[in-house]
């Protein structure tokens, strides 16, 4: 998901972004992308808190954005499909900022689809304590050494990781979305009215 | 030796008069808050009940309340939770008793007691007792810690409320309210222009005995949802509603003897049937004074609350005693 | 409570300090200043709060599970429900991302139009705290002040979106087009109502005289000095820690305003000050959305000056279809920052979508900062750091 | 003088409205079971012989009664339970141990009084018999001139004494600050 060439070398602030990426990549030891001006390093999952507590003490990106993750996976209940087949797994992010021209860094990690577990960053920023919390409830991820582990949004008695791809949307089974009526096409784009249902 | 019988058959008519007088001031002076805050903050307030001005505003209210079903929470105390809204209303009602309107004892008070002031202030702490047996009976934490609020701040603000009123004390020669007047009518001047630091310290202090902005803690809507009245409702929350109407008046009532001159003012008779309406117009301008300032300053923390009175108000006051005694024996 | 009173009572003589027994507090959900359903649970040993914990998620929606399965332009229609007393600021930068990956810029006019309502978004918000937060410390005045500006506002809003709350106006490419005369002359021309911009130049010269108004009502009063001034005092490393942004961050020191340096809106062409505050306490997280305010007053006026003419929309294709690619596009909203994150692998709706609401960091703050609080001084904290709900929980 | 010639006397009645209740509650004081009833019963029997005091014309101790002992100590007593612990409901084991020999005090206490009282009204007449100085109320500036006059040493005396227990009451519930504490306390 690299921007094209020629994008990177629209603007100087483009380069800037670069030099940013690349300054963060190095420091942390990971693999830098710019994607649409967006920052993503990628680093091992071993290397998570490590990396995370270089960018919130040397390179001075003392601000915690988020912290969340993404379920790839090619079995999904509700929503689209991925086209391609993805690699099977949990990709980790926490965005992280400095508080002087506003470069933001996405520092990513990729889990075990079946048992992801990464130690936690609670005790770097302190913020992520929430996060994490949200993120183990929504996506079922263990986070080891998190002072305090429980549910955040839902009931305790709730079972089940929502935002976890094969988490179904009970309401859509029982009465399906009425919104592809929006989706269908124009009758003058020639194709036939889509059935295509992203919520179904 | 026995009192006349007919003594208790006056007394008792008397007090009924005072009672019924209690939820008629209430209901006026609660009014008068409601349009007077509207005005301040650019609303009409009530405008419908009654036709004009919404004057029936609070009479319908009344009857709301009447109609509303008794809740008593099932974890209360029952019969505490019961009485203390009557505990609250005996104090208010006790302090109108010694009103006094005119200079004929005859017509212008309920009775006229040689201790009068020293009544009042100690009748007003029956409404204490009250207040902590609300605050305790709910069963509700939140109306626990505004019971808790309001003894500390009740027992803390008692004190420079009884040492404001010593410098008028000695100054009148006199304890009893009818005294203080005649003393302050037969001098031509209010004793509010020498004894105007005891004044500044009565209102400050009446304002924290009232429970009013800026030191409604116990109450404290946004923090203790509606302290120690929280679990109240119907008749019995209009206990409450009422005694803090009738406290205003009551308190503003003895504030205007002690320092305004009560129902004397400068070339009018007060033998005439204009002196209760001279009370009534002084009061009136506390009255106004309170609501004023609640509508306009934010609520102080009970911390706070406590050091103004232990170490500014008391030591003043004190301070005001020492003053006003000297003085008095001086010259 | 077990034990007896004598039994207490003969402790209470060999021990010579008087132990004060702990009370668990119970606040919220339902409580008059949790804005909306937050819930703490409080050990207080008098007065003062040893342990705080917040408990969120009574209003907790699943906007983000939601947004898997609705498109991009349903999407919009939902996200404005997050900070409801903003909604227009919420859409823009979701809009902004979807741009940003189907490589679609909005028109100059359209990208002011909505620069001109974020900022009348950040004023009725900024304009509701200005109401609350004096009514959370007791004076109930100053609300009627700012609810009477806000409606100003908020009707202004409303005669180019026609919602007052939930706008739904952003489009991606640009914004709704409106019907300056009136619907049945569709023909007229699409653009904002007329007599739009001399009613907001009207109306901002209001907002600002309210803005005097209260700040002589609520900023010259002892007793709210009292109540603000030192009290919850929060540094800068630590808020940043937590994620805490926008004014609250500001009032700490921290000149940090993604306006200044993000390009979601245009903001690089106007001219208006940050305004940062020194101590971060109550009463500079109070000051900072007031000026912020003038602030905004400011930028609406420049805008509504030389707003460019073009068309209100981009030519994006009848369905939207959003090309594969992730980006996170963040905006200074009123509650601070704002974010999407949109992950879309080329479908109607996307793959994921991570919403960064700013109250939601700005609440993790409450158990550092509320601890060794008195609990009049909780609700003095809580109101100055001005969140929502429905922006905690999405 | 006889009970039905007592009774007729409506002063009686107003004297028995209040005796009985303060009778009953003072028994009520001790055998409830509850702390906070104990002291609301106390504040009842406190107000009934503030009345007594009334009857007796002696008006000014009687809203001293009323001021000190409702409006502060029991105020303060409330304070304290409340403050401490106040449970809604019956406790078990409110009795404490000394309760018997505290009692036999009360008693003697009681007996004592009433033998005095009772030399004194026989002396000045039978028993039930209007005391002289009723229905006459002392000018609470009579009081006030005794105490700065004939007893003016030892009111001092007692003032000393009382500011004495004042100060000591406050060394000994004051809790001895760290340095820390005390910059904390500073703060706040």
């Amino acid at each position: 998901m690299t921007a094209s060439p020629s994008e990177n070398s629209v603007s100087e602030a483009a380069a800037a972004l670069d030099e940013f990426a690349d300054r963060v990549a190095g420091a942390v030891g990971g693999r830098a992308e710019v994607s649409h001006g967006t920052v993503k390093v990628r680093v091992a999952s071993s290397a998570w808190k490590e990396a995370l507590t270089v960018t919130s003490g040397d390179l001075g990106l003392v601000f915690l954005s988020w912290l969340s993750a993404i379920d790839w996976t090619n079995e999904v209940a509700v929503g689209d499909e991925p086209d391609e087949p993805v690699e099977e797994r949990y990709e980790l992010l926490c965005a992280v900022s400095n508080l002087s021209d506003g470069n933001l860094a996405i520092i990513s990690t990729d889990l075990d689809h079946d048992s992801p577990s990464i130690a936690s960053v609670a005790d770097v920023y302190p913020g992520a304590n929430w996060h994490e919390r949200e993120a183990a409830e929504m996506f079922g991820i263990d986070f080891v050494g998190h002072p305090d582990l429980t549910k955040l949004y839902l009931p305790d008695s709730f079972e089940g990781h929502p935002l976890r791809k094969d988490f179904p949307l009970l309401s859509r089974e029982v009465k399906p979305w009425p919104g592809k009526v929006d989706v269908e096409d124009m009758p003058e784009n020639g194709s036939s009215p889509s059935t295509e249902n992203p919520g179904a | 030796m026995s009192l006349e019988l007919t003594f208790w058959w006056l007394l008792a008519i008397k007090l009924a008069v005072a009672a019924a007088v209690v939820p008629v001031i209430g209901m006026v002076i609660g009014y008068a808050e409601m349009k007077l805050s509207a005005h301040m903050q650019s609303r009409v307030g009530p405008y419908f009940a009654g036709g004009r001005f919404g004057w029936a505003q609070l009479i319908a209210d009344g009857v709301k309340f009447i109609q509303k079903e008794d809740i008593i929470p099932e974890k209360a105390d029952r019969p505490v939770f019961k009485w203390a809204p009557a505990l609250v209303m005996l104090g208010t009602m006790a302090l109108l008793v010694i009103v006094p309107l005119h200079p004929s004892s005859r017509y212008g008070i309920v009775r006229d007691l040689e201790v009068g002031i020293f009544y009042a202030l100690a009748i007003s702490s029956v409404s204490t007792i009250g207040v902590l047996m609300a605050g305790w009976s709910s069963a509700n934490k939140y109306s626990m810690i505004g019971g808790l609020r309001a003894a500390g701040q009740l027992i803390a603000y008692e004190l420079p409320l009884v040492l404001a009123t010593v410098g008028v004390v000695i100054q009148a020669g006199t304890m009893s309210m009818q005294g203080i007047v005649s003393a302050q009518v037969a001098q031509g001047w209010p004793f509010a222009l020498t004894q105007f630091i005891g004044f500044a310290i009565f209102m400050i202090a009446t304002l924290a005995e009232l429970t009013r902005l800026p030191f409604d803690m116990p109450i404290a809507e946004s923090e203790l949802v509606m302290g120690y009245v929280t679990e109240y409702s119907g008749f019995r929350f209009l206990f409450f509603f009422l005694a803090e109407f009738a406290n205003m008046f009551s308190m503003s009532v003895i504030a205007a003897t002690l320092f305004l001159g009560g129902y004397g003012l400068w070339g009018i008779n007060p033998e005439t049937l204009l002196s209760p309406i001279i009370l009534f117009a002084k009061v009136g301008v506390l009255v106004f004074l309170m609501i004023w300032l609640r509508w306009t300053l934010p609520r102080l923390r009970e911390d706070q609350l406590q050091t103004l009175a232990w170490k500014w108000l008391i030591p003043i006051s004190i301070l005001n005693i020492i003053v006003t005694a000297v003085l008095k024996v001086v010259i | 409570m077990e034990g007896t009173f004598a039994h207490h009572l003969s402790e209470a003589a060999v021990s010579v300090e008087l132990e004060t027994e702990g009370m668990t507090l119970n606040i919220g959900p339902q409580h008059p200043s949790t804005h909306g359903v937050l819930r703490l649970i409080a050990t207080v040993d008098g007065e003062r709060a040893t342990n705080v914990r917040p408990v969120i998620g009574y209003m907790h929606r699943g906007y983000e599970k939601l947004s898997e399965v609705r498109t991009y332009p349903q999407i919009i229609t939902i996200i404005n429900r997050i900070d409801w007393v903003s909604g227009f600021a919420n859409e823009v930068p979701f809009v902004v991302a979807a741009e940003r990956l189907m490589g679609v810029e909005a028109p100059p006019r359209a990208q002011w139009i909505r620069l001109v309502l974020t900022e009348m978004a950040r004023i009725s918000s900024h304009l509701v705290f200005m109401a609350s937060y004096p009514l959370e410390l007791g004076a109930a005045t100053p609300l009627f002040f700012a609810l009477r500006e806000r409606e100003r506002v908020l009707d202004l809003l409303e005669s180019v979106t026609g919602g007052r709350f939930h706008p739904n106006f952003n489009r991606i490419g640009g914004v709704k087009p409106v019907y300056a005369a009136g619907p049945t002359t569709k023909k007229a021309g699409m653009d904002i109502p007329s007599g739009f911009l001399a009613e907001t130049r009207d109306a901002m010269t209001k907002v600002l005289a309210t803005c005097e108004e209260i700040e002589n009502l609520v900023a010259g009063n002892e007793v709210f000095l009292a109540r603000t001034k030192n009290v919850g005092v929060l540094p800068v490393d630590v808020g940043a820690s937590y994620g805490v942004s926008g004014p609250n961050l500001r009032a700490s020191g921290a000149g940090f305003d993604l306006r200044t340096v993000s390009d979601y809106l245009p903001y690089a062409e106007f001219d208006f000050d940050v305004p940062v505050g020194r101590n971060g306490d109550c009463w500079d997280r109070w000051w900072v959305r007031l000026e912020e305010i003038r602030q905004s007053a400011r930028i609406i006026t420049q805008a509504i000056d030389g707003l460019p003419s073009s068309p209100l929309q981009a030519k994006v294709p009848r369905i939207i279809k959003v090309p594969a690619g992730e980006t996170y596009v963040r905006a200074e909203n009123p509650k601070g920052e704002m974010g999407y994150h949109l992950v879309s692998l080329g479908g109607l709706g996307p793959y994921r979508l991570k919403i960064r609401s700013a109250s939601f960091s700005n609440l993790s703050i409450l158990p550092w900062i509320l601890e060794e609080a008195l609990v009049p001084d909780f609700i003095a904290i809580m109101g100055s750091l001005d969140f929502v709900l429905g922006d905690v929980d999405r | 003088m006889t009970f039905s010639d007592w009774i007729a006397e409506p002063v009686n009645w107003a004297f028995l409205a209040m005796a009985i209740p303060m009778v009953v509650a003072a028994l009520r004081v001790v055998t409830s079971r509850n702390v906070v009833h104990a002291a609301l019963f106390l504040v009842l029997a406190l107000a009934a012989s503030a009345g007594l005091f009334i009857l007796l014309s002696a008006e000014f101790v009687a809203w001293v009664l009323v001021l000190v002992y409702i409006g502060a100590v029991v105020v303060l007593f409330l304070f304290g339970i409340m403050i401490t612990r106040a449970p809604i409901g019956r406790e078990t084991n409110l009795s404490h141990d000394t309760r018997w020999p505290a009692a036999a005090a009360a008693l003697g206490v009681f007996a004592v009084t009433f033998w005095l009282i009772n030399g004194v009204t026989q002396q000045i007449g039978g028993f039930g018999d209007p005391l002289p100085a009723v229905g006459r109320a002392t000018p609470t500036g009579i009081l006030g001139e005794g105490f700065i006059n004939r007893y003016l040493i030892p009111f001092e005396a007692v003032g000393f004494v009382l500011l004495a227990a004042l100060i000591g009451g406050i060394t000994l519930a004051r809790k001895d600050l760290t340095p820390a504490e005390e910059e904390e306390g500073a703060r706040v």
